[in-house]
């Protein structure tokens, strides 16, 4: 765990950083879970073992900062305060979900709560964060602050690039942050990215580039909180590189022919909701009586948000004509 | 009402700047805008008028483009501009996979007032990727309003409407009628998208073309009419969405239809038109609905190729005269 | 000639690793391709037999794209592939501005063998970013042959065609269809570009269809043949160049033609297909071409919101009937 | 002039690059004359002031050797050996050109050249290059070596980071060549480009990058001579990047709006030939009646060129029909 700074963090702070992993672990194995079960239909990428970079970065976020998400994005969606049961109707294609049910899991968004989408293109959030970010800095002028998540595949698409020197050169309040997971799908980043820390690239754009451990969720936390502080007065835009692992397959159902189920196992080790309650146990933060009654909690939380998409209704089929424009007089849809 | 002369470039840049004054969230950015006003110069009327909402940007296509969802996201109005139409290709995924998805992947939660704007069509030897039209593309993807103007006039109002309404636009403005003259009304006026403009009255065939052909069009109907044949000639604007109702009712009247366009005869959007006519009014029709586009090979450097492959009044001439055969 | 059964992917893979013994310079790249096969496996058969001619590369769709130029000029033959129709859009310029220009911009000085191929069209909920079927893109733009083939017999000899002809070809591979099993001869040989085949022979309705829509209409053709409708089915195989010649003779017989196709309805390839037979074959209609094609709107996530948007064999059946009213 | 290495280079091989230069120069010179005179259509980028990059470059690859142009391509092209007369041809849209008529001045390319085309988008050629390179690696197995051309402005292109990646996880036999010209068209690249030299993002890929004076055709020729032998013999890619200025506008008839008349005036002082040319006199490799020798034959060489140029015919306008396809059977011209 990070050493310094801690009691920068009050008590309570810790438990809710907690609490919100514990939330988004027990979103992702319901879903895993019933996407298994075929129940969930599309396919769906996991967030498990990286909740602590979803949770200690928006922590420091207002509730109008921006932030664009992946395909991985259940995490972020929920870390920004996303209603678990309209996230659920959403992944079983129902007509409550946040989109209606025509996003599903890859393109899951909402605007009110900032999220300016999931994103089933891999890098496809990164200009989108550039455009928000200008159009803060030019037009709207508040200080609102963008997070663009991203993999570290996501950093060897064109969009990175362009994106990040683009946010330089307009000095934009944008935190990119990186989730190194070690994997882009099939592929190691090994083999795929030339440089072994993704925040190398920080220089090329003038601006700073930083690597933490992602699955050190109060490491995470305060060097975010830290950031964003910075960039909400002015700094202009920064990288920030999160080690982590992806524990479960690309998507759910992944064969997972291209590595060592050892190597995952031992990652398991390092896994950031362990490795937080030991240091809360630790501090006499949390016990087993706690941490029992905040797993129940959240587990009866994640039941009723099933119970809630199970009773939900399908949209219409002819109400997939809708939503393509705000105004679609003398559009022809057939 | 009083009338003014002005080119289409100014038509563009006297709605920009009213639609400017009035709605402090409109922006404009893209390469070559702010200090050359577009690299033709055809938005110069606008340099230095609204100091941050003229911008330069690098050359970037990906994000410039993509930008424009995060931008009017925050709460702005982005206009794009595109530099080439060719180049639209060099951040098309930004449009075709964003700009044009996210409203309707959302649950159409927000609006995306965006448009996305430059030149197309061929130039004077600009060669293969200098020279492209490809407005078809983007009639047959969904999520797009697809403007292509041809008169100053038209310009003014389908712009000053684009400027006002709340979904995504693309224009393509044609690279050699940037300089087109014509009258504009003094006062300000919208021009509704789906709404095509008879540009001329006719009774023996009708031609259904937009942009640059319609001049080359109406210098066709022109040389025809002294052979004695009347031409009507219809002028979509827009094609998304295109007005049905209009050519119908022209061609219930003359029976006999040419569709004009400068992208390649191919899979362009005249084909939707030919097919979309020929089913619901196959019965008015006296033959086959015929079609005038440029030759299916990318553009030729050399002027005489060009001239070759790229459509003008004698292809519509040539063509409608089958008609009479 | 004695036959083996085999699925659409095994087919890939065997015209793939023949031509790859004969020929040291083929060799094929893209995401996910040296450890998994692809990201269905489709390609899982080449897996660990060439070595460094099947290669994983980073997610960097212009280069994975551009670079085929580049390699064929330097005297390989690369098989690139693009891992989902939708991100075709993603390094679109490489193709539409190189790929399928520098040999005419050249004047012809060298060819360009290169494949493009990858899955395309929709599977189950995977929502507006991954079911694309853009084949109609590649039909307007000069410069590339489209093949979408439908069976794994045609899958092969197309494959075996391409990898031995020298232009850019770009492969649709239906995504419901790797898993496609039919018979396919034990010995080698090659189905040329532009030569349509007709699956199914029928006297009073013509439909001109490729890919996953073959077989929805072949259902569709037999549920039709129980009213006594006897249903010509025309699989073109290749769009471009396309087979006139064998949908207009079957147009002469039956007077009648449907064209369906999975891609949006508007401007799509049934557009093109529909005008030329139109401006060809008018006086053998006895009414007007219909088309059938996906609503023009993205893909819907939720499973029927899709199925609705998506034609099947119900909309080919409902369709055909309008000929009979 | 560079400092070291002046002894590396001979005599021979100073007269050489010196000449090269000159026919650069007289062919832009000329083509410029032409353009204004509206004998030489659509648009043409001048490399005037920019001859000694591909000079000193291209002085050190063999025949078999690739590069990648951009629209500011004639220098590059007549440094890989290129026929004026050919070219001129091009320029002017006549059938002898290098591409018949069809590329023109921004599509000028020969394959025999090894010139794998000029290009007429902004890092259009950075894929291509990548291409070859891995061509080379993976098939091949030859030791060719590509040189990938490109601007300031193109650096921030998608397409520059993606290649880049590429060449540096697949080590390939490629050297990228920034030209530093100061300008992307109109706009400044200190405006646009968030590092001051370009080399600088070499580090996000892991490789090498230099930055060096590019109107020093010894500096450049010396630095290029160590870097293509560092590459033929597998070091993989290097990054170089040569300071520049465009003397001229972005392409003729430019207005030219964006910058300051004065601006322009003082960088033709440290314009390379004339630079070059004092180092020739003061080392007494070079004296006037010499010097007039060398440019009145280039003038005559390019003289002749217009004269070819003018006498060739056009192509037949239907022959715009050809060229598409080796196999066109079937195929749908109308
Ligand atoms: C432009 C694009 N190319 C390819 C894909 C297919 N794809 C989906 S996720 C993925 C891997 C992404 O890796 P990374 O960015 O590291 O994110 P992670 O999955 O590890 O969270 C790929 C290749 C895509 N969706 N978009
Ligand atoms: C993808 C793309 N975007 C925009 C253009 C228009 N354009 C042509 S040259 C140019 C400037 C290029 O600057 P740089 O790369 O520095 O090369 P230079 O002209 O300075 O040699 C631009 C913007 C283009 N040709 N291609
Ligand atoms: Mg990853
Ligand atoms: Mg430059």
């Amino acid at each position: 765990m990070a050493k310094n700074n801690k009691n920068q963090v009050s008590k309570e702070k810790f438990l809710k950083l907690y609490e919100k992993m514990v939330l988004i672990r027990n979103f992702e194995l319901k879903a895993e879970e019933k996407f298994l079960n075929s129940e969930i239909p599309g396919f769906i990428h996991l967030y498990i073992g990286e909740e602590a970079i979803a949770t200690g970065i928006i922590e420091n976020l207002k509730e109008d900062d921006f932030i664009t998400s992946t395909h991985r994005g259940h995490g972020h969606m929920l870390a920004k305060g996303a209603d678990p049961n309209k996230m659920m109707a959403e992944l079983y294609g129902k007509k409550d979900g946040y989109c209606k049910g025509k996003g599903g899991s890859m393109h899951i968004m909402n605007f009110d709560l900032g999220v300016l989408g999931a994103n089933g293109e891999v890098a496809g959030g990164l200009p989108i964060a550039a455009g928000a970010g200008l159009a803060i800095k030019k037009i709207t002028k508040t200080d609102q602050v963008v997070v663009a998540f991203f993999g570290d595949g996501a950093s060897n698409r064109g969009a990175f690039h362009e994106a990040l020197n683009w946010a330089s050169i307009y000095n934009l309040p944008i935190l990119f942050v990186v989730e190194y997971n070690n994997y882009a799908s099939t592929i190691s980043s090994k083999n795929s990215t030339s440089v072994e820390n993704i925040s190398e690239r920080a220089a090329g754009y003038n601006i700073e580039g930083i690597t933490i451990d992602g699955n050190d969720v109060l490491e995470v936390y305060n060097e975010a909180n830290k950031l964003i502080k910075k960039i909400r007065n002015g700094s202009g835009p920064i990288l920030l590189e999160c080690k982590t692992y992806r524990l479960k397959g690309h998507f759910v159902g992944d064969p997972e022919d291209y590595r060592d189920k050892k190597e995952v196992e031992k990652r398991w080790d390092e896994e950031p909701i362990n490795r937080f309650e030991n240091y809360l146990f630790d501090n006499d933060i949390l016990d087993n009586d706690k941490k029992e009654k905040i797993w129940n909690n959240y587990e009866n939380i994640i039941k009723e948000a099933v119970k809630f998409a199970e009773n939900c209704d399908y949209p219409k089929p002819e109400e997939a004509l809708e939503d393509l424009f705000a105004d679609d007089s003398g559009y022809d849809y057939k | 009402m009083s009338e003014v002369e002005m080119t289409i470039s100014d038509a563009i840049c006297r709605a920009m700047e009213e639609e400017m004054e009035k709605d402090p969230t409109i922006f404009t950015y893209g390469e070559d805008i702010a200090e050359q006003g577009g690299i033709f110069g055809q938005y110069k009327g606008l340099i230095g008028k609204f100091d941050d909402r003229v911008i330069d940007t690098p050359i970037s296509e990906e994000v410039i483009f993509g930008s424009a969802v995060g931008a009017a996201l925050a709460g702005a109005r982005p206009v794009v501009e595109f530099h080439f139409a060719d180049f639209l290709f060099t951040g098309m995924t930004a449009i075709a996979n964003q700009i044009m998805k996210i409203r309707y992947m959302s649950g159409g939660q927000r609006d995306l007032p965006i448009i996305l704007r430059g030149p197309d069509g061929r130039s004077l030897s600009a060669a293969a990727q200098h020279s492209q039209s490809v407005e078809t593309i983007f009639m047959h993807i969904p999520g797009i309003k697809v403007v292509v103007p041809a008169t100053p006039r038209d310009t003014y109002g389908l712009y000053k409407y684009a400027l006002t309404q709340n979904d995504p636009v693309i224009f393509f403005e044609h690279k050699q009628l940037y300089g087109q003259k014509g009258m504009v009304p003094e006062d300000e006026y919208k021009i509704p998208f789906g709404e095509a403009d008879i540009k001329r009255k006719g009774n023996d065939i009708t031609i259904v073309t937009t942009s640059r052909m319609l001049h080359e069009s109406l210098k066709a109907a022109e040389e025809l009419k002294e052979d004695g044949i009347s031409v009507e000639v219809i002028d979509l604007r827009t094609l998304v969405p295109w007005d049905k109702e209009t050519v119908i009712a022209s061609v219930k009247k003359t029976g006999r239809l040419l569709v004009v366009h400068e992208t390649w005869k191919r899979a362009g959007w005249g084909a939707e038109v030919t097919s979309y006519i020929q089913e619901n009014a196959f019965d008015y029709l006296d033959g086959p609905i015929r079609r005038v586009g440029a030759y299916n090979v990318p553009n030729s450097f050399t002027p005489e190729q060009e001239n070759f492959i790229m459509p003008d009044k004698t292809n519509v001439i040539k063509e409608a005269s089958k008609f009479l055969i």
